[in-house]
């Protein structure tokens, strides 16, 4: 196949013209955050190659390096033993590179075809849009993904209509349409449910048959056994070692991961089915309604955590941001505690105790641009009514909260834009534990969260249980449910269609469970 | 039988420009009086150009018989005035004059308007001494004739150096605000030349900086100033261009309606199609005369005078 | 050195260091220039656009696009209406100042719904309110007569009111330190910046946003308000129109004080280096004698190479 | 790193909503349709075929200028100073032609520099804001003060007359149709052509969010250059008819264009941030702006209060403009 106007970089087959990328000794700072150190790649073709590291660690920084959209301070790169020069986006795709973003690169008021081809625009005449390639090439990668995009996804949606998991999807979409010989990956399935996984890794093990280069970032564990060959591990922005899958075991390369302390995630076997029935009711939600969930009803008791599992966009966010206010409630009755509440807006809902933390921070949690310690405060202020502020007494209320999840940070009146993207959720959770709240809402708290930050925020979860709070979590990994819910409510299309309690909690059950009507 | 006549006026900025409406509505209800039934139509806001030359074809759709305008531009007429004669409809410009030989000015002329000011200030200063001029707006046609008409007097007085001329856009606090920065920086000049409201706010300068014996300065026809004129004594003179110059052309045109004939055909003017009216001129002789004028009226109404019905007659044969 | 490098490269600096540049231009340009009696005066001149200014500060820090186009218009109304209230005299500037205050806070307001309630961006809505405002004042100076300044006023904004410096600047001082104090120092102020730097996240952590953009708007409305009246103060009377000229240029100083119009970012100490840096600049062109043509080449190019200085946006690439 | 994730929120658009995103022109559409229909009602003269093309080829400017502005709203720009671009060109393009003598030849000459006169400012524009990275709004309007001292400068006082040749041609009729509705289909098909280029969806996509179609590979800055450019040869053909329909030169002549070319635009549903729109809808904003003015008179509005009225209903369909947009995006 020929795109027009320009010169063809690879052949539909899958001829590539690029069978080694290495950098070697690449370093980034922003101001005084040194992101990136000495970070070593090296990637073959026909192989997908994972990048681990904690949160913060420089895994974006480093593909970003790659793909041209962030400029190194040193280090060198070489394509095809080369050395090359990348001076942005467009040479990196002329060096036969294709990406796909963390944050996506998806302008949303175009259609998801146009999105796809953005990056090539098919030209005919010099200067106009090829509108039947476009739609060719739309319904080539379109087509990948049948029957797990979800209904309503189509060349002609607007990205800007779509889920969060559809967005992803055409992203990487997107990043296969570079045709590019080399694909980074990003945390391309931070937001996808199981199947759209399963079908993602089925087009990666294909391209890698056809001789592709692939990098792939990802913080679950079974995803990396799954689909990797090699994997590189980055500690503090170093490269620390690259090691053949096959020959490592999770227990090896998480140790790498975190450095000499080497802790292990909490074994996470002996979740009680039952808590203290004694301590009531924190949170009774009776047939509840709103725009993407209809009727649900539960409770839960003080000291519980209760799980909500499903696949993606079942209604578990709604539900949870409309007891929170931040969504639309058209029935129903909440109670907190025994009170009943009707939440108008958030701000009655922290008023009433309620917390509510957001898996997609930079939607609803970064204050950014700000310091720390005004984007840990806001809650206070509002729960004590203050009118005047000040930062600087209310130190030795924030720095224990950051503590309790080993937020790492320089100084409190640093911007929180300074943090790693872990760091920076641990600073939005950490906003809601000055002022203990009775009810604690967890909308997939921890997409994008590497294994250490995990194992610290649900140690502090349950303890929080412990101490008497009634949770809810919503989480796309099913680990985490199994390994923190005392019980498990499995939702499909907008309702409880199940719910697992003591020994039901199973990963078999809740694929089941998840899947069985939908 | 009803005479129909469109007012048009393309700047609402200034209370002048309301007293203008005014005084020619009233100009209207006096023929209605004489039993003459003229009824007028105003359109009059905030436009630009095109905006004015919308003006002019709602009133052509509307079949007036005589549309007078006070125009935003001298020249971006023509064609739009060529199209009102030909549906047969009287034209007359007022306040600024336009290029069209479609349509008559009726009005001040504003070169000698401009040459008043110097004139007096000429005298006043003895023929000799610093002066600063704050003008209008740069490129305005009322302004660049003003300023051609100081600076032909100015040539016959060599010893009046005009030492430097800003523009201060017919703003009175911009023009308080460029006074200012002339003090500071001229400090020995003995005259000023400014125009309308911004000489207001020049005086005010003057009197903040302690100066009001030292500079002569032209002066403005509002009620306000005519009043602080008097009490404080101020060595001023002001040419008047009198917001009664629309009541003027409506009389005029009333009577070119009825189909009488100029004496004398509008023809004077860098067009050659202007009808002048005298201009006023107040300074210390005739002050009291026009402070008793407005006795009465509200602050901001300006110093005034038209050609009544007679007056007006009396230009015809 | 670091250290040194980035204070030197605040705004606010910048500017301070431009406006002592620039006053060396002006006494080298035309001898007489920055003397302290016209430094003075200039002064006064800045704190009126240093007025306005402040409430366009808060409106642009208040982010989704703030801008606030309407505060010529209410400049203007303030100025007719206390001219009209005072009418000259003494005892009625409180009345007046009160009119004016509730003058400007009732148009915030309109502009505040409309860009919270109806969600119309700030620019279309405030440049509506400005035709609105244009129009209104038509017809408000045909029913009333227009007024004088009462001459306490007058003194006030003209006249040496404490060790030689006029109330005018005193106050512009005093709105300094508020607005310095309720920036840093108030939850309200952390809010604004919240709502400047991420409206949703800010909603979600309690923050009530659209009480405080409208808040943001009437802060605005009345520092236009105060503008307006200290302006009749100035210049002795009211007419119309007068608050037009600084529409623009209190956006200018909001620029040059550093502060960014995405929101979020800024501060209003800069935007009163901001204002007096435009004020000296523009007097240095009337006193320079050259063709106005020539002075307007001059002043758009001068804004364009001092804005090198400031609030320049990143670059794509990191 | 957040800044760039902010995606507005997930909602399906119902059956209006969907209309609306295929055609974002439709509500300025139905108000220019009422305004003509109510200007019929009180000045039946007012809908006559002579007094539309009257109209037409005095709005046709604005018309004009609306859609070069459209170009860089596209990508999330605004420019302060078309106006000034229109009164630059007005200025020089009748200059150049007093000067060569105003024959046929000279007036096209003239509309050729006339042309390359505002490619120039528009390049210079598009690189203060794209290249430099000064913010729009207050750069444009740095350079709207240079170009109206440039213009003043070419043209110190307004006045200099048009050749009769030129105006008469656009004020005149070829083979019995008014010059302007051939303007009408040229522009028509000049429109639909520049929708169909890659630089209309690069533009597009550059509003959207700039930040992503840089890492997407898209030439950011280039094509906010061009947008800026050819926001600045609209800007010239709107001087050329400005020049067409007042037959003379006058510095200050666009300087309230400027803010009415912008509120066109919002009047038609574009998004002043950027990345959705259509110049269609600004076409009909210049003409809602247009129809405004004359409803308020044929109304028999008060003289004092034609401004307020204007003002107000102006602010009203800014507001429906905007509502109406934003239903057929979400
Ligand atoms: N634009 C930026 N400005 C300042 N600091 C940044 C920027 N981008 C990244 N950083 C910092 O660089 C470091 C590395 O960030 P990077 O995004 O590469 O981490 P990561 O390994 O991708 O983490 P995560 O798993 O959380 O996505 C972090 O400390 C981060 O705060
Ligand atoms: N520190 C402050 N400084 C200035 N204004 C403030 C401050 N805190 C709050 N406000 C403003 O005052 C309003 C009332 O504040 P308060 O927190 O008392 O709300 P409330 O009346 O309890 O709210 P509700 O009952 O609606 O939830 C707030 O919406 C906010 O805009
Ligand atoms: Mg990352
Ligand atoms: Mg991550």
């Amino acid at each position: 196949m020929r795109i027009g106007g320009e010169p063809p970089q690879t052949e539909a087959n899958g001829q590539i013209s690029m069978s080694k990328l290495k950098l070697s000794g690449v370093s980034k700072a922003y101001g005084a955050t040194l992101a990136l150190r000495r970070g070593d790649l090296e990637v073959m073709a026909g192989e997908v190659h994972v990048l681990m590291g904690s949160n913060g660690s420089g895994k974006s920084t480093l593909c970003k390096i790659i793909a041209g959209s962030v400029r190194p301070d040193s280090g060198r790169i070489l394509v095809d033993d080369q050395p090359v020069t990348i001076t942005g986006p467009r040479s990196a795709r002329a060096h036969g590179i294709g990406i796909f973003y963390q944050e996506l690169s998806l302008a949303a008021h175009r259609s998801v075809g146009e999105n796809i081809s953005l990056g090539r625009l098919p030209v005919k005449a010099g200067v106009f849009v090829d509108r039947s390639e476009l739609r060719q090439r739309a319904a080539r990668y379109i087509g990948l993904f049948d029957g797990v995009s979800g209904e309503e996804f189509s060349a002609e949606a607007l990205v800007g209509s779509l889920r969060p998991d559809q967005r992803q999807l055409v992203e990487i979409m997107k990043a296969l349409a570079s045709e590019a010989p080399l694909l980074i990956f990003d945390e391309p399935t931070s937001a996808l449910d199981r199947a759209q996984v399963e079908r993602f890794f089925e087009i990666l093990r294909d391209l890698k048959r056809r001789g592709r280069g692939i990098v792939f970032i990802s913080h679950r564990m079974d995803e990396i056994k799954a689909i990797g060959d090699r994997v590189t591990i980055i500690r503090d922005g170093e490269t620390i070692t690259t090691l053949n899958l096959n020959d490592t075991d999770p227990a090896t390369v998480i140790r790498l991961m975190v450095g000499g302390a080497g802790d292990m995630p909490a074994s996470q076997s002996s979740v009680p089915a039952v808590v203290d029935a004694e301590r009531g009711a924190a949170l009774t939600v009776r047939n509840l309604s709103g725009r993407g969930f209809s009727d649900v009803s539960f409770e839960v008791a003080r000291g519980e955590i209760l799980g909500f599992g499903g696949l993606h966009g079942q209604g578990q966010s709604a539900v949870l941001r409309g007891i929170f206010g931040a969504g639309a409630v058209t029935s129903g009755k909440i109670l907190i505690g025994e009170e009943s509440f009707d939440a108008s807006g958030p701000r009655k809902a922290i008023r009433c105790g309620c917390a509510y933390v957001s898996g997609d921070r930079a939607r609803d949690g970064v204050i950014s641009g700000r310091p720390i310690i005004e984007n840990v405060t806001p809650i206070h202020y509002l729960r004590d009514r203050l009118m005047i502020a000040r930062p600087r007494k209310l130190r030795h209320k924030v720095a224990p909260a950051l503590q309790s999840m080993q937020t790492k940070f320089a100084s409190l009146f640093h911007p929180i834009s300074s943090l790693s993207g872990g760091n920076q959720q641990k600073v939005i959770i950490a906003r809601w534990l000055i002022d203990r709240p009775d009810v604690l809402l967890l909308d997939d708290p921890t997409k994008g969260i590497d294994l250490s930050a995990k194992a610290d925020l649900f140690a502090l979860i349950r303890q929080l249980a412990a101490d008497g709070l009634g949770i809810v979590l919503y989480s796309s990994e099913d680990a985490e449910l199994l390994g923190n819910a005392n019980r498990i409510l499995v939702f499909n299309g907008g309702s409880v269609s199940r719910e697992l309690t003591g020994a039901d909690r199973t990963r078999y059950n809740l694929y089941q469970a998840a899947y069985e009507a939908a | 039988e009803t005479i129909k006549i469109g007012l048009s006026n393309g700047w609402v900025g200034s209370e002048w420009r309301t007293q203008m409406i005014d005084e020619a509505k009233a100009a209207a209800a006096k023929w209605k009086e004489k039993g003459v039934d003229v009824e007028v139509s105003v359109q009059s806001a905030n436009v630009d150009v095109p905006g004015q030359i919308a003006h002019i074809r709602n009133f052509i759709a509307e079949g007036v018989n005589a549309i007078i305008v006070n125009p935003n531009s001298p020249t971006a007429f023509d064609p739009i005035f060529s199209q009102a004669k030909e549906a047969g409809i009287l034209v007359i410009a007022t306040d600024a004059e336009v290029s069209s030989p479609d349509a008559i000015y009726v009005g001040i002329d504003q070169t000698a308007w401009g040459a008043a000011g110097g004139k007096w200030l000429a005298e006043t200063l003895g023929g000799k001494g610093k002066v600063v001029a704050i003008n209008g707006v740069a490129g305005h046609p009322a302004n660049e004739m003003r300023v051609a008409g100081y600076k032909s007097v100015f040539k016959d007085h060599p010893d009046i150096q005009v030492v430097n001329e800003v523009n201060a856009n017919w703003d009175q606090a911009q023009g308080q605000q460029a006074m200012q920065n002339i003090l500071a920086t001229y400090p020995d000049i003995n005259g000023v030349l400014v125009q309308d409201g911004m000489a207001a706010g020049a005086w005010k300068s003057i009197m903040d900086a302690g100066k009001t014996g030292q500079i002569a300065a032209t002066g403005e026809i509002r009620k306000d100033f005519i009043d602080l004129w008097i009490k404080q004594k101020l060595n001023s003179g002001a040419t008047v261009n009198p917001p009664g110059v629309m009541a003027s052309a409506l009389n005029v045109a009333v009577l070119m309606l009825q189909g009488k004939e100029l004496k004398e055909p509008a023809k004077a003017g860098q067009y050659g199609n202007a009808l002048y009216l005298p201009i006023p001129f107040i300074d210390s002789k005739n002050l009291e005369e026009a402070a008793k004028q407005l006795e009465g009226k509200p602050g901001y109404y300006s110093y005034t005078s038209s050609l009544s019905i007679e007056e007006a007659e009396a230009l015809f044969k | 050195m670091s250290r040194i490098n980035s204070f030197l490269r605040q705004p606010i600096v910048v500017a301070l260091v431009l406006i002592v540049f620039l006053l060396y231009l002006g006494e080298a340009l035309s001898p007489g220039f920055a003397t302290g009696g016209q430094i003075l005066r200039l002064l006064i001149v800045a704190s009126l656009l240093g007025i306005i200014a402040a409430g366009q500060n808060v409106v642009i820090l208040g982010g989704r696009e703030g801008i606030d186009l309407s505060v010529g218009g209410v400049v203007s109304l303030s100025a007719i209406i206390a001219g009209n209230v005072m009418n000259g005299a003494d005892g009625g500037i409180l009345p007046a100042v009160g009119a004016c205050l509730a003058a400007g806070a009732f148009f915030g307001l309109l502009n505040g719904l409309g860009v919270t309630l109806l969600r119309i961006p700030p620019l279309v809505m405030t440049l509506g309110m400005l035709g609105v405002l244009q129009g209104l004042l038509v017809v408000i100076r045909m029913g009333i007569p227009s007024g004088q300044a009462a001459p306490a006023l007058s003194r006030f904004v003209t006249q040496p009111f404490a060790y030689g410096i006029p109330g005018i600047i005193w106050l512009w001082i005093m709105i300094g330190i508020v607005m310095a104090l309720m920036l840093n120092r108030t939850v309200f102020g952390h809010r604004i910046y919240a709502i400047g730097s991420n409206e949703h996240a800010a909603y979600m952590a309690g923050v009530p946003v659209g009480i405080i953009r409208i808040a943001l708007f009437v802060i605005s409305g009345m520092f236009a308000a105060i503008a307006g009246l200290c302006l009749l103060g100035y210049s002795g009377t009211s007419f119309a129109n007068v608050g037009e000229q600084y529409m623009l240029p209190s956006i200018i100083a909001v620029v040059f004080g550093g502060t960014s119009l995405a929101g979020g970012k800024g501060g209003y100490t800069g935007t009163m280096a901001g204002a007096v840096l435009l004020v000296i600049l523009q007097s240095i062109l009337t006193t320079i004698n050259i063709e106005e043509s020539g002075r307007q080449m001059v002043f758009g190019a001068t804004l364009l190479l001092l804005m090198m200085f400031y609030g320049r946006g990143r670059a794509m690439r990191a | 790193m957040a800044e760039t994730a902010t995606v507005p929120s997930y909602r399906r658009a119902g059956g209006i909503g969907r209309v609306l995103e295929r055609y974002p022109f439709l509500p300025a559409l139905v108000i220019v349709v009422a305004l003509l229909f109510l200007n019929g009602f009180f000045s039946p003269n007012s809908l006559s075929f002579r007094a539309l093309t009257g109209l037409l080829s005095t709005y046709m400017a604005l018309i004009l200028l609306s859609i070069a502005q459209t170009y860089v709203v596209y990508a999330g720009d605004i420019d302060l100073s078309a106006g000034a671009i229109l009164s630059l060109v007005n200025v020089a393009i009748v200059v150049l032609m007093e000067r060569w003598g105003g024959g046929a030849g000279a007036v096209l000459l003239a509309l050729a520099m006339g042309l390359l006169l505002g490619l120039v400012c528009g390049l210079v524009n598009g690189l203060v804001v794209a290249a430099l990275r000064l913010q729009a709004i207050v750069a444009t309007f740095a350079t709207s003060i240079f170009f109206t001292g440039l213009a003043l400068y070419i043209l110190p006082v307004a006045g200099t007359p048009a050749p009769a040749l030129f105006w008469r041609a656009y004020g005149g009729r070829f083979f019995g149709v008014p010059f302007v509705f051939y303007i009408l289909a040229v522009l028509a098909i000049l429109l639909a052509v520049l929708s169909r280029t890659r630089l209309v969806t690069q533009l597009l996509a550059v509003g959207d969010d700039p930040q992503a179609a840089y890492q997407t590979g898209l030439p950011v800055v280039a094509t906010r250059v061009k947008g800026y450019v050819l926001c600045g040869l609209f800007s010239a053909l709107a001087a050329f008819c400005i020049t067409g329909d007042t037959a003379s030169g006058d510095p200050l002549v666009g300087g309230k264009m400027t803010l009415y070319s912008v509120a066109a635009v919002v009047l038609g549903g574009s998004a002043l941030s950027g990345g959705w729109g259509t110049v269609v809808g600004s076409l009909l904003g210049a003409l809602t702006i247009a129809l405004v003015n004359s409803v308020v008179f044929f109304m028999g509005t008060p003289s004092e209060w034609q401004n307020f009225v204007q003002g107000l209903a102006i602010l009203l369909v800014l507001m429906a403009g905007v509502l109406a947009g934003r239903r057929g995006r979400s």
